[in-house]
């Protein structure tokens, strides 16, 4: 028999203003199943607390309900008091009679009766309240980091000078991502490589990582503290243990016309190769596609033939390896469209039109034409080149209506650095607006403009075409009346929209979060969780989530690093119990739960799983709904989808849910 | 399958040789063209500038006749013709309020179910599969196909593959043996309706057009549309004087080129009639390879 | 003359927006009907819609349900759940002929105190207007009751 | 300014643009590319994208310039601004609208008279016939233009060359088409 504490807090006279505590709490203790009703001005002070602990000690009381403020408020305090006399914390609930009652309306009967019906409410609900108990999760301190690029390098780091472990995973040969083709980084122009290759030095060295490059991610099952990941490592047919990277076979590797991805295909590579000089670890892989020993069965074997420590192994396999963590950072990075998404700017046929990435290859040092900057066509220096500023963005009849936040930054950047290597040269920027909010971002494009004479056209370009060996690029400036404009170029740079990865969705699927519609990976909250997404345990970092800067990414992957640090601070992870729960009983009935997996379906966190019921024999009886109360947030939307309540609430059953409707109505006012 | 035709007025006066070629090259191929009895104009850009209303109603018209014959697809070659019933029919399909009130005003049913071919589907369709057998010359010289507006936009009537540069015509040229060139106009604008009232903005633009394609190696100019053909043909003294320079590069439609390539004789093709002599590229045919 | 009659109003929100919503209305002062109670659940799709039915059974002349803004969602897509087992339930109610413009689903963000007032000033004026639900309360459901609660509660 | 609000109870042009035509005039985030793209643009006293921008602002004066305007006149349909338009405007449709309600408003600019002409003789010989006649049709509009001798060396020419018939084509019944024409033009 239940034996239920009532205590209505005055709240100073925030509550007794307006409602009659005293009366409240007398008929309060006359309600069926409360054994001790009481009022005091101040429950949640020291004092107020102690007379709840010794009342529940005194009267032997199972359950207290403490009419007072929002439960948002001090449900907290409430519950730790109740522990602290010795019943289970989730035997308290709290009866909202300020917010939602004395504050809001005028002192009267009326309100005072409104009272009473909050607190009779909750001592129907305290009546069904059943134990509960802290979920604890074993954490697995070691965090996977997907993508080598700046992103994923600041969060393993971070992560790894923490004390925990971490496995990198990277695609491509070598990490380092986009920025290591970056020529020089706005707003400074420091050189990129300069800032970065150091950085990747100290992941392939740290005692604490572990890279696994020209690797992805298979597949991803499990939940916060406890993944289970399987990593493909694909066949490099190089064995890194016997090779020291001297060059040799790279060098005279015959298959020499292959588009190199590291200067966006304005060089060739050979088929077995390293991306770039600094490569991490530098140590080359086949390309099996272009590689004639593979494409040709057999001929060629050169690079193995030349090999001084028999590095070479075409025979090698892709290998599947298991691995246990317990957190993901997913850090894997964006691409950028091509001058081919765009039919009025020629379909990418004119090798003069090129996107950003390529003009930071023209630009770079390590670029195939040292730096200089030489139009593909014919490697003449141009003497007038045109920026595109929104090219693709802000877009909607090409299905991109973001804005890509960095374009407008590095066309300053790049009309500048060609104007500082070309100073008799001429740079036009058609641009739509100019978006440079950051520190120091609006004094260099004023910089760009102001001391380096780039031309800024504010319309954008209908057309470019070719004639007589120049790009006629056929614009409009909006600020001269909307004069038509055509410029003859010898160089179109297109700032090209920023997109997602072309396997981002299947990246996300296998780990479970969830992406807007262009692809971009979805946070948590858009302010309060940016880094966190809704599966718990993974982060976000860079502009897997959407557009970012430098900057702005190394931030971000320091707060996903901060973010699994957290996680891995204790040994255990603490969830409060309020989580779905599918009953079960005794053979032969085990459940009610028919396996329909509706809750399956609505469920937001994947924490809804198949469990096969079996007989000793291990023959399947049925299959069941099972929740895994490590991923499980509580929202209940399963429960209200179940066709027939086998899937409960802790904390919000159907039983205390009916029982507060019931308690609410109904019941003759004295 | 039957194949329903709508000639449009400019194929019976200005752009007779279109239909002539036309016809000559389906007969060649034995495909029937079934002319829709009693059509009448699609108004044009005339009834599409003045007033919506008829702009719909007028194309309706021969739609609903087309319909009335059973024709479940039509071949429409000139290309203002398509844009406008292939317009009509988009209103009509989309807007059951539109296709009542034009049902109502033609007091005749409609559906505007039928199928609207353009001059490069009827080809691809109906010619290239038999095109084999009738080949017999090689044309044999540069050829600029030009487009046009109303065959290239709007890309959601048109079903062009690349709109802003189109291969459908450069296909068909290819396949008589001529090498179409890469150029920047293709799709460019003529200044089409405005032939009579603005023949110096006719003559601006169609200069721009004749000019890049000289100025790249053409030998020809092959169109699909008549105002186009009329433009850049008739408008040749014009378009010169614009240029300051004399060209005298020949236009002609893709359906006479691909006779020419089949062995039907320059008069049947109407290759006579034109203002700017065809007489080169006549002779282009069956010269040595380039 | 009678006295006005004075509907009982069961509130069903979700912890995260609306019921904070109408903490702020409370914090703020913002003063309104006294009709209503409130019914806390964690999010809208927790909402089992045959405790709306209980409700008016149990004497409720009117009900709100409301919860976070469309893309809001605490849990992401609870309130999109709730949205369409609404429209499901709402049009099932309709074919039975029960006057479902006694129910009023809503939006109110934990930022819409205000929203939240009047939402519950908004309705209390509405179903008064409407009358008691005698109609459904003089229905004899004493051989249902036992049956339905048994079979909530399972 | 004065004369911001629009004449109350009246509808903007924009709005009735808006009504007439499957068209979001706001969407129009002024980039240029129309005008920059359009072939004519060179012609024009008023730029396509200046035009949306006019309606957009919604001042009572600027209806009047924009209905007075050649540029609704020039505007060739040609579609290349809509194709290219990141932001979808159809600029052709709204252009369609703009010249039926200069007509209506009796706004047409004088230098745009001709084009208006020969639309007005193009329509009559259709509603005559309801086929276009080249022949009827040049004869007409050179009597409405009054610009007797342009053109006039090339029709003895299309007419050798059998370009242009002098027997008019008709439809089987032309009052059916003068029929239409009445119930549209009301």
């Amino acid at each position: 028999m239940a034996r239920i504490g009532v205590f209505i807090c005055h709240c100073g006279e925030n509550i007794s203003a307006t409602v009659d505590v005293d009366k409240v709490a007398r008929l309060a203790g006359k309600l069926s199943g409360v054994a001790y009703s009481v009022d005091y001005k101040y429950m949640c002070s020291d004092p107020g607390q102690t007379l709840i602990v010794d009342a529940i000690k005194e009267h032997k009381l199972t359950g207290i309900v403490v009419g007072a403020c929002s439960p948002r408020m001090h449900e907290g305090t409430f519950r730790k008091a109740a522990e602290k006399a010795g019943i289970n914390p989730y035997f308290c609930e709290m009866a909202n009679i300020r917010e939602h009652c004395s504050w809001v309306h005028p002192k009267s009967d009326e309100t005072t009766r409104k009272a009473l019906d909050i607190v009779r409410t909750m001592v129907e609900k305290v009546k069904n309240d059943t134990a509960l108990y802290p979920i604890k999760v074993p954490i697995t301190k070691t965090a996977l980091v997907i993508g080598g690029g700046i992103a994923g390098i600041q969060a393993a780091l971070d992560i790894a000078n923490a004390g925990h472990q971490v496995i990198m995973v990277e695609k491509s040969p070598s990490i380092g991502g986009h920025m290591s083709q970056l020529s020089e980084t706005f707003p400074t122009l420091d050189c990129s490589q300069c800032i970065l290759t150091p950085r990747m030095v100290e992941v392939a060295q740290h005692p604490n990582i572990t890279l696994h490059t020209f690797a992805t991610v298979e597949d991803v099952s499990g939940f916060i503290g406890n993944f289970d990941v399987n990593i493909r490592l694909k066949a490099k047919s190089v064995d890194f243990e016997k090779c020291t990277g001297c060059g040799s076979c790279w060098q005279k590797c015959p298959s020499k016309k292959i588009p190199d991805e590291f200067n966006a295909g304005m060089s060739f590579r050979t088929a077995i190769y390293t991306p770039f000089p600094q490569a991490v670890p530098n140590k080359p892989v086949i390309d099996r596609a272009n590689c004639t020993w593979f494409t040709k069965d057999g001929k060629c074997g050169v690079c193995a033939k030349i090999c001084p420590t028999g590095a070479i192994d075409y025979t090698k396999e892709d290998e599947i390896l298991n691995i246990k963590v317990g957190a993901i950072v997913t850090a894997t990075g964006f691409d950028i469209k091509h001058s081919d998404f765009f039919p009025e700017y020629g379909y990418g046929k004119h090798p003069d039109i090129i996107d950003g990435l390529q003009f930071e290859r023209l630009a770079s040092a390590s670029g195939p034409t040292g730096g200089e900057i030489r139009r593909p066509s014919d490697g003449k220096i141009p003497e007038t080149v045109v920026f595109l500023a929104c090219a693709g963005s802000r877009d909607k009849a090409k299905g991109i209506e973001y804005c890509s936040k960095i374009c407008c930054m590095y066309t300053a950047k790049h009309a500048m650095l060609y104007k500082h290597k070309n100073h008799h040269g001429k740079a036009h920027v058609f641009y739509m607006d100019i978006r440079s909010a950051g520190k120091s971002y609006d004094e260099f494009v004023r910089r760009a403009i102001e001391e380096d004479d780039v031309n800024y056209i504010r319309g954008r370009v209908s057309k470019i075409y070719e004639k007589n060996g120049k790009l006629m690029v056929v614009g409009v400036d909006t600020l001269l009346g909307a004069k038509p404009v055509t410029i003859e170029a010898d160089l179109v740079v297109l700032a090209t929209a920023v997109v997602a990865n072309e396997d981002a969705e299947s990246v996300a699927q296998k780990l479970h979060i969830s992406y807007d519609k262009h692809k971009f990976f979805a946070e948590a909250h858009p302010k309060l969780k940016p880094v966190e997404t809704n599966t718990a345990g993974i982060t976000l970092a860079g502009a897997c989530q959407s557009a970012k800067d430098i900057p702005e990414t190394v931030a971000q992957a320091s707060a996903a690093a901060a973010k699994t640090i957290i996680l891995f601070s204790g040994n255990e992870l603490t969830r409060e119990p309020v989580v779905a729960i599918v009953n079960r009983s005794a053979a032969p009935v085990f459940t009610t739960c028919t396996g329909c997996f509706l809750c399956q379906e609505v469920c937001p966190y994947q924490a809804i799983e198949r469990e096969e019921i079996r007989d000793r024999a291990g023959n399947l009886l049925m299959n069941a709904a099972k929740v895994n109360a490590g991923l499980c947030q509580g929202c209940g939307t399963c429960v209200a989808m179940c066709r027939n309540k086998s899937i409960d609430l802790q904390g919000f059953s159907n039983q205390q849910m009916l029982s507060e409707v019931m308690g609410l109505l109904n019941v003759p006012f004295e | 399958m039957r194949i329903g035709y709508y000639p449009g007025c400019s194929l019976q006066g200005s752009g007779k040789e279109y239909s002539d070629s036309l016809f000559a090259v389906a007969e060649k191929c034995g495909i029937v063209l079934e002319e829709i009895n009693d059509w009448n104009c699609c108004g044009a850009s005339a009834a599409h500038a003045l007033n919506h209303d008829l702009s719909v109603a007028l194309p309706a018209r021969t739609l609903a006749l087309a319909e009335k014959q059973g024709l479940e697809q039509i071949l429409v070659p000139c290309a203002a013709c398509f844009g406008r019933l292939a317009n009509a029919q988009q209103e009509l399909v989309s807007s059951e309020p539109m296709r009542e009130k034009i049902s109502d005003y033609l007091d005749m049913p409609i559906k505007g179910s039928a199928r609207i071919l353009t001059v490069f589907e009827f080809l691809q369709e109906h010619i290239f599969p038999v095109a084999d057998q009738h080949i017999v010359n090689k044309l044999n010289h540069k050829t600029a196909c030009y487009y046009g507006c109303l065959l290239s936009r709007p890309k959601e009537l048109t079903r062009l593959e690349h709109p802003e540069d189109p291969m459908e015509m450069d296909k068909v040229m290819e396949m008589a043996g001529a090498i179409p060139i890469d150029w920047a106009f293709k799709t460019e604008c003529c200044g089409a309706g405005l032939s009579v009232s603005r023949t110096d903005i006719v003559a601006k633009l169609s200069a721009k057009i004749v000019e890049d394609a000289v100025s790249r190696g053409a030998e020809s100019i092959v169109v699909a549309c008549p105002m186009c053909q009329m433009n850049l043909d008739l408008r040749r003294p014009e378009i010169n004087r614009q240029m300051d320079k004399k060209s005298d590069i020949p236009v002609m439609f893709v359906t006479q080129a691909l006779g020419l390539s089949m062995g039907i004789s320059a008069d049947k093709l109407g290759l006579n009639s034109h203002f700017v002599s065809t007489g080169k590229v006549v002779s282009c045919v069956g010269r040595k390879e380039l | 003359m009678a006295e006005t009659f004075e509907p009982k109003i069961v509130a069903f929100v979700c912890n995260w927006c609306t019921y904070a919503g109408a903490d702020l209305a409370g914090t703020s002062r913002t003063k309104y009907e006294t009709n209503v109670r409130i019914i806390r659940f964690p999010c809208t799709g927790r909402i089992d819609f045959m405790l709306l039915i209980k409700a008016f059974q149990n004497g409720a002349d009117g009900i709100i349900v409301s919860g976070c803004h469309p893309n809001d969602c605490h849990y992401t897509s609870g309130n999109f759940h709730a949205r369409r087992r609404w429209m499901v339930f709402k049009s099932m109610l309709e074919f039975m002929g029960f006057p479902t413009e006694r129910i009023t689903f809503s939006w109110v963000s934990a930022a819409e105190g205000k929203k939240w007032a009047d939402l519950v000033n908004e309705t209390t004026d509405s179903v008064r207007a409407l009358g008691s639900f005698t109609d459904y309360k003089n229905l004899d459901f004493s051989q249902f009751n036992q049956m339905d609660h048994e079979a909530i509660a399972r | 300014m004065e004369n911001t609000q629009a004449h109350s109870g009246e509808l903007t042009l924009k709005q009735m643009v808006e009504h007439a035509v499957d068209v979001e005039i706001q969407t129009c985030y002024q980039c240029g590319k129309c005008t920059a793209g359009c072939p004519l643009n060179e012609e024009m006293d008023l730029m396509p994208n200046q035009i949306l921008r006019m309606l957009q602002a919604e001042y009572p004066d600027y209806e009047k310039e924009i209905l007075t305007s050649t540029s609704i006149w020039l505007c060739l349909a040609c579609d290349t601004c809509y194709s290219r338009c990141p932001q979808e405007v159809k600029l052709p449709n709204i252009m369609d609208f703009l010249r039926q309600e200069s007509i209506r408003r009796n706004l047409v600019n004088p230098k745009a008279k001709n084009i208006l002409r020969f639309h007005r003789a193009f329509l009559d010989e259709v509603e005559r016939n309801g086929k276009l006649n080249e022949l009827g049709l040049t004869i007409d509009y050179k009597l409405r233009s009054m610009d007797l001798f342009q053109d006039l060396q090339n029709a003895p020419s299309m007419l050798f060359k059998g370009k242009l018939s002098i027997i008019p084509h008709k439809v089987q019944n032309p009052s059916e088409i003068k029929k239409l024409f009445k119930k549209i033009n009301g």
